[in-house]
């Protein structure tokens, strides 16, 4: 999976029509052989843009900055990353027509270490939904599969969970990598950071930090995308996964295998509701 | 004035790791999710004090920690009482293994700033009454730049006792403050480990001076990074209107990682917990990246820009501190760049900045 | 309150042992038009039911918003019960079905991070079913007592 | 600092038998914010409501907390003894220590009195959190408009009109009275439509309240309850309606033939026509798609021979505004294809008609003359086989739901065909007979025995041809045998459904529609002609499927509840509404979305202070909130809040316990 020259090509022609102001993308470190995302304004730079398995990070992140508000921005997206694209379209929070987006038909993508990102693995969506142009062959949407982290858990006992999670909480250095790196989340002034929950839940402790991760992965139920940019930017390396996979796949089970932003116009599970939804939890 | 240097090898240092641990509230790095983290141990196998550079969190939280209760108090229809704070789980006389050559600097740099103005008490008896024990690193990091900044590794006296490999395969314990030699002293175990000073002839220690050198100078070779930091200090200070910020912090997420993890970043808020009648105050970290970090009451904000927190956060580590406590609050150990989502470091910010055309 | 007789364990936590004169405080969180109605028809029939709950009046059961839930649990309570209108009958059309979504998810996500699923629970109870209210109370309860206190992610240092 | 004065209610025995009053006072004394607290033996009685007015006044109060009954029985009562020492009413809280405590802990008093400690405690934390709120007035535009002039429309125009509120009623056809005017006779006393229709229909267009835009449709409609905005376009009828004397010269002469849509296709209309004799206003119009002149430029016969000159060719759609107030939806239903019914022959076999054509058929204004044909070779019909629930209550193939008026107007069409051909008979296949109303069960007795129509049990499963007749074969369930009848016409009691545009037209009033395009109404039992949307009623079988005596019931009702909205000026409403912070709010529009009252729009607002890019907030009308709290707690930047029950009052009752 190397599409750098279609990309820098695409880039260059977008640029030289003047059909975009910014264009984010990939680019090689300087030092090893993983990539960083890049955000070119200078058609010249062009040529420093990549696209490989190790182009990880969802750059949809970047729609939410200064630079690229209103902007016309180009830019490439894996299939989690055009499905968080597709939410933030939803939620109006950029413009489709300021965008020109290339969608690429993802084989998945590694981590540092050259091993398969868990995600990839695992992955449902491989293709960009939302697309201007698609670079590769793209392969459909694939069965469900339920984390193999998610399971395993499952299988241990109350008390085992609740240490292993109390570790998480504990680690937990609340600086908000996570959610400063989500793209999902774009709040003009996040709610734990609101004085409402800075009353009761302001400094730094761990039952913050419990209070602070069960709101954010709520508030992403039914939008979290999979795209791990949180656990990549988590400086404590905390599993923040589970708690999304936990409800993307309580949300997959129970509501019509909803999936986040895979259809256009999804707004994500807590948005909508179903008759059938089940019933028997409730006394 | 000099302090006494010991010399044992591997099962010499473990045994003495082995007894301080036994004797003493010992902290040390302890892996969890893939990363080290200060935590309180109890035996040598919990921990791992030679703890690979990349992967260790810094030592600041030990001083200084996430959050901290800096009052409690309780107030009813009689009115607002203060009450006596739970007793500081930090303070009492405790020992630190394995604490890298950098993070033991960030404290030192942080003496400055809890000396000035208001008194921290808080940290500096939790400082005084720490003994660091520091693992010297035989090779730089990717993104390590200690050996480039205003500080002398091999004379460092952050750290109370230095544990060197040398080339010979033995292990030098150097006591570097008096605290150390002491503590050194009182713990040494004469069986596995001899003073240099009583057991070496003039020959002799001047080989091991030799050896210390050469490993010093092979140490620093394996240094990607470079720079000259009083070349830094005066162009950055020049540099203050320079639109190279910007394009230095095009790609930054505004996570706040890199303040976080930083051994001399410092800032905090304030902030009141109450549940029902009794209240505590809490002294958390806080980030010059955060949006919300200068945000005025009235509901301005002077740094609304990214590019202008990005300034103020190199500016400071390389300008303003330096001109009011003689040090650079940066001490090149890397962490920001190594957690950085997006592989910024504060070492590439600065060279951009200072290496762009000076403002007018 | 109950009386506690024998040694209570907390559940999550084998080693925190409930005190002697430990009583189990439970937050009730009941939408005006139904639950709330009901459980003042419990009051009006004088049906008995233990004296643990706490109830705090919304709108709706739409209007329970997760964190407090979370809150709750990390402050006073031990127990969480969320009560609405039956499928159907929600006084604002469709409040509820909304709020059963997000009930669901929260509920899961609080067993995975070590709850017990007992410690949350949700009802439907109309304005006519006095005597259910009493007997869903009931039964959070004696369900509450059985798990013993909730010791997970509390607010640290802070008397209950 | 809050100030706030607790009042502990007695309640005569009724609390203070079970809880020691004075202890939970002391326990509200401990409370910092707590600066006046007592008790009293009825705190809703005059005298306990004065110790509230002296309290405010003396002690400076600014919340108050009464520990008594159910908020849901005295809350309005306290309000207004605040209100009366000059004191918001919505600075009270009230703590539920009689239903919740008192009387359900009857057993242990100390548990009890611990629990109304801790309810008083919980109402102290959340008063201190309430804000002063005023009641919300909403101004309102008079003017009511009703769409769909059916027998539902015309009764809610007149009801509103005859209580002096002017009301606009748009008909999408030339004429209105709708499907009752198509009727011949009606159920169950077989009095004739049109003789009790017709007077109302005149009504309309004389009564001086009444403006009635025929031939139009309602494009737009803006705003919310008491001010909407509706744009209507009137579609070109190429006739002039102020000098046309309506003399028909022009229809009589018009060359061009097109299907009668009033006789259900039976027989042939002109291009300019009027729908029926008797319609309202009785002006003809020119139908543009057939029209000669106006397809090819030819013929212009009808403005030859108009003495007026009232032909205009050169008319076209006029878009009218009205600023109205409320609207009754009443778009009438349509009959559903029966084609899935392939077994049946539906579509292949002339004979085979529905039950709208069989009306129209046996009623004196109709095609035949009323007198039923077969649609083949125009013979009299003898053996008639009337099914019923063709589509009706089945899943597989038609429509879930039972039609309701099917059962009645079969038994009505066996006696029509028994009037209009007395040696006729009537088989009438059915699942059942479901003649619950008013004389109903009498007219289906009525029906069997005077005319002897045989009702058969059991549904048909073929229709084949055999020389000139119809057999249909069937089951007659209650001899458990396989019947089969030799007819000459059979006609299919086809399933209701509503009119095909209700969903577009859902979407327009921002109103909600079912499965089958039935307009929703706001709650089935107690709002069933309301929709979730304020201000908008719904009234005949746009809503679901009745009869005329049902129909003008909901009509009514409609009328009701318009001029109930209209009684003042403006409309007084609880304060209990969203509110949104337009700094925390980004935009998602998810309350939007989960909103059931259309209560909450965008708008876009300035970046920053005095910044030319714009960003987009919600916005909440507060004339249509209901203060349900659904937006609130889906709003993830928790942008908005729900005045009464804001996220700080019920965290700080939460923590408080």
């Amino acid at each position: 999976m190397d599409y750098s020259k279609q990309i820098q090509d695409i880039a260059a022609k977008l640029f030289a029509d003047g059909k975009i102001d910014v264009f984010v993308g990939y680019r090689m470190n300087s030092f090893d052989d993983n990539q960083i995302p890049v955000v070119i304004t200078d058609p010249k730079e062009v040529a420093e843009l990549v696209f490989t398995e190790k182009s990880v990070f969802n750059l949809t992140n970047y729609l939410k900055a200064d630079h690229t508000r209103n902007k016309r921005v180009g830019l490439v997206v894996k299939g989690c990353d055009s499905r968080s694209l597709n939410l933030l379209l939803t939620e109006s929070q950029v413009k489709r027509e300021k965008l020109y987006i290339i969608g690429i038909a993802c084989e998945g993508v590694v981590d540092d270490k050259g091993q398969k990102m868990q995600n990839c693995v695992e992955c449902i969506v491989p293709d960009a939904v939302v697309f201007d142009e698609m670079l590769g062959t793209p392969k459909g949407i694939r069965d469900y599969i339920v984390n193999a982290d998610i399971i395993e858990l499952a299988g241990k006992g109350l008390v085992e969970r609740r240490e292993y999670f109390e570790q998480i909480f504990e680690n937990c250095i609340r600086c908000n990598a996570c959610r400063h790196s989500c793209p999902l989340c774009y709040c003009a002034k996040c709610c734990i950071d609101q004085e409402t929950a800075t009353i009761y839940n302001g400094s730094n402790t761990s039952s913050s930090a419990f209070h602070a991760l069960m709101t954010w992965s709520l508030h992403l139920a039914g939008r979290c995308v999979d795209c791990r940019n949180c656990e990549k930017a988590c400086p404590s390396h905390l599993p923040l996964h589970l708690l999304h996979k936990q409800n993307e796949k309580v949300i997959y089970d129970n509501f019509q295998n909803h999936l986040a932003g895979v259809e256009e116009g999804d707004r994500g599970a807590f948005y909508k509701y179903s008759l059938k939804d089940p019933d028997d939890f409730i006394l | 004035m000099s302090f006494s240097t010991f010399v044992t090898d591997k099962t010499g240092l473990q045994k003495l790791y082995e007894a301080i641990i036994s004797k003493h509230e010992t902290y040390a790095p302890v892996e969890k999710f893939g990363k080290y983290d200060y935590k309180k141990v109890s035996s040598l196998k919990e921990c791992d004090p030679d703890s690979p550079i990349a992967m260790t969190m810094s030592v600041k939280p030990l001083f200084f920690p996430r959050a901290s209760k800096i009052m409690k108090y309780e107030a009813n229809s009689s009115g607002t009482t203060i009450m006596e704070t739970d007793e500081d789980p930090l303070a009492g006389k405790r020992v630190v293994l394995g604490v890298k050559h950098c993070d033991a600097r960030g404290l030192q740099v942080l003496d400055a700033v809890n000396k000035w103005d208001y008194i921290d008490s808080d940290f500096l008896k939790r400082r005084a009454n720490t003994v660091i024990f520091s693992t010297r690193c035989d090779k730089a990091d990717t993104h390590c730049f200690c050996t480039s900044l205003d500080y002398d590794l091999e004379k460092l006296d952050a750290l109370d006792v230095a544990v060197v490999n040398g080339s010979d395969g033995k292990i030098y314990l150097q006591a570097r403050t008096g605290k150390g030699d002491i503590f050194l002293k009182e713990n040494s175990d004469q069986s596995t480990m001899y003073d240099v000073q009583n057991t070496m002839d003039d020959v002799r220690s001047t080989k091991y001076e030799e050896d210390m050198k050469k490993q010093y100078i092979a140490f620093t070779g394996s240094f990607r990074l470079k720079m000259d930091y009083k070349d830094v200090n005066e162009k950055m200070a020049k540099r203050f209107d320079s639109p190279a910020f910007e394009e230095a912090s095009r790609n930054c997420v505004s996570c706040n990682t890199c303040a976080f993890i930083c051994p001399t970043c410092h800032c905090f808020k304030i902030s009141d917990e109450k549940i029902k009648d009794t209240g505590v105050r809490y002294k958390s970290y806080d980030s010059c990246n955060n949006v919300y970090f200068t945000l005025e009451a009235g509901g301005h904000n002077p740094r609304p820009a990214k590019f202008r927190r990005w300034r103020q956060r190199s500016m400071h580590k390389f300008v303003y501190y330096k001109e009011r406590f003689g040090v650079n609050l940066c001490v090149g150990c890397g962490h920001c760049a190594i957690s950085c989502p997006v592989n910024i470091s504060i070492f590439d910010v600065v060279n951009h900045v200072a290496n762009s055309p000076a403002s007018s | 309150m109950e009386e506690v007789k024998e040694k209570i364990v907390s559940i999550e936590k084998p080693d925190l042992i409930a005190p002697p004169d430990w009583k189990p405080v439970i937050v009730g969180i009941l939408c005006n038009w139904c639950s709330y109605a009901g459980s003042d028809l419990t009051g009006t029939s004088r049906t008995q039911y233990p004296p643990n709950i706490r109830i705090i009046r919304v709108p709706c059961s739409s209007r329970v918003d997760p964190w407090f839930i979370i809150k709750a649990l990390q402050t006073t309570a031990d127990g969480v019960l969320i009560s609405g209108c039956h499928p159907g009958d929600c006084h604002y059309i469709s409040g509820n079905y909304y709020a059963r979504r997000r009930f669901l998810v929260t509920r899961e996500l609080l067993k995975m991070v070590g709850f017990h699923e007992h410690r949350v629970q949700f009802s439907w109870v109309s304005a006519a079913e006095g005597s259910k209210f009493a007997q869903v109370v009931k039964k959070v309860t004696e369900d509450v007592i059985k798990l013993g206190p909730l010791h997970l992610y509390k607010k640290e240092n802070f008397s209950k | 600092m809050a100030r706030v004065g607790v009042f502990v209610c007695f309640c005569g025995a009724n609390i203070a038998d079970f809880v020691d009053v004075p202890t939970v006072v002391e326990e509200a004394k401990k409370i910092r914010e707590v600066k006046f607290a007592i008790d009293y033996k009825y705190m809703c009685s005059d005298p306990g409501q004065q110790m509230i007015r002296d309290a405010i006044v003396q002690h400076r109060l600014t919340s108050i907390v009464v520990a008594a009954c159910s908020p849901r029985m005295h809350e309005k009562t306290f309000r207004k003894a605040l209100s009366d020492a000059g004191m918001n009413p919505y600075l009270l809280e009230v703590a539920n220590i009689r239903e919740h405590s008192s009387w359900v802990h009857q057993k242990d008093k100390k548990a009890a009195t611990d629990k109304a400690g801790d309810l008083v405690r919980m109402a102290v934390a959340k008063s201190i959190a309430n804000e002063q709120l005023h009641e919300i007035s909403v101004p309102v535009t008079k003017r009511a408009l009703v769409i769909g002039g059916g027998i539902a429309g015309i009764q809610a125009a007149l009801d509103i009109a005859d209580a002096r509120i002017p009301v606009t009623l748009v008909e999408r056809s030339p004429s209105i009275g709708g499907r009752m005017a198509q009727l011949d006779e009606t159920f169950p006393t077989l009095d004739c439509s049109q003789c009790i229709l017709t007077p109302k229909m005149v009504d309309v267009a004389s009564h001086p309240y009444i403006e009635l835009i025929p031939y139009s449709e309602v494009i737009e409609l803006d705003g919310f309850v008491g001010n909407y905005k509706a744009k209507i376009r009137k579609k070109a009828s190429y006739v002039n309606f102020k000098s046309c004397t309506g003399c028909g010269a022009c229809w009589q002469k018009c060359p061009v033939k097109v299907p009668n849509e009033y006789n259900m296709g039976i027989d042939k209309r002109k291009a300019i026509y009027t729908p029926f004799p008797q319609a309202v206003p009785n002006k003809p119009v020119i139908d543009a798609e057939h029209c000669t002149y106006l397809l090819k430029g030819k013929c212009g016969i009808c403005a030859k021979v108009c003495e007026k000159g009232s032909i205009d060719y050169t008319m076209q759609d006029e878009i009218i505004e009205r600023e109205i107030g409320a609207v009754v939806v009443a778009t009438g239903y349509g009959m559903w294809d029966a084609k899935p019914y392939e077994e049946y022959g539906v579509g292949r076999y002339k004979d085979i008609i529905n039950s709208l054509e069989f009306e129209r058929m046996v009623s004196s204004n109709g095609p035949t003359g009323g007198v039923p044909m077969r649609p083949s070779d125009g013979k009299i019909p003898k053996t008639v086989v009337f099914i019923k629930c063709v589509g009706s209550r089945d899943k597989a193939k038609g429509i879930e739901f039972c039609s309701k008026i099917c059962c009645m107007y079969t038994a009505k069409h066996a006696i029509l065909l028994h009037h209009k051909v007395h040696d006729s008979r009537a088989y009438i296949f059915y699942m059942d007979i479901r003649a619950a109303g008013k004389g109903y069960e009498e007219f289906v007795n009525r029906a069997q025995v005077e005319t002897g129509a045989v009702y058969l049990r059991g549904r048909v499963s073929k229709i084949y041809q055999k020389g000139d007749k119809l057999m249909v074969r069937g089951e007659d369930a209650q001899i458990g045998q396989e019947v089969e009848v030799e007819a000459d016409l059979v006609v299919l009691a086809t399933a209701v459904i509503p009119d095909k545009g209700n969903p577009a037209l859902a979407r327009l009033l921002g109103i909600s529609y079912d499965k089958y395009g039935y307009l929703s109404e706001a709650h089935p039992k107690l709002r069933p002609v309301e929709t979730a949307k304020a201000g908008i009623f719904l009234a005949g079988c746009t809503q679901a499927p009745k009869d005329i005596p049902e129909t003008v019931a909901q009509a009514s009702a409609c009328a009701a509840k318009v001029c109930g909205l209209f009684a003042g000026d403006t409309m007084k409403k609880d304060p209990m509404v969203s509110t949104v912070s337009r700094e925390f709010c980004s935009g998602c529009q998810n309350c939007v979305k989960v909103c059931p009252y259309q209560a909450i729009v965008t708008e876009d607002i300035p970046l920053g202070h005095g910044s030319k890019e714009m960003r987009t907030v919600a916005k909440i009308n507060e004339g249509v909130c209901q203060g349900c709290g659904s937006c609130v707690a889906i709003c993830r930047s928790m942008a908005i809040n729900l005045a009464g029950f804001t996220d700080p009052q019920i965290i700080n009752e939460i923590v408080a316990i």
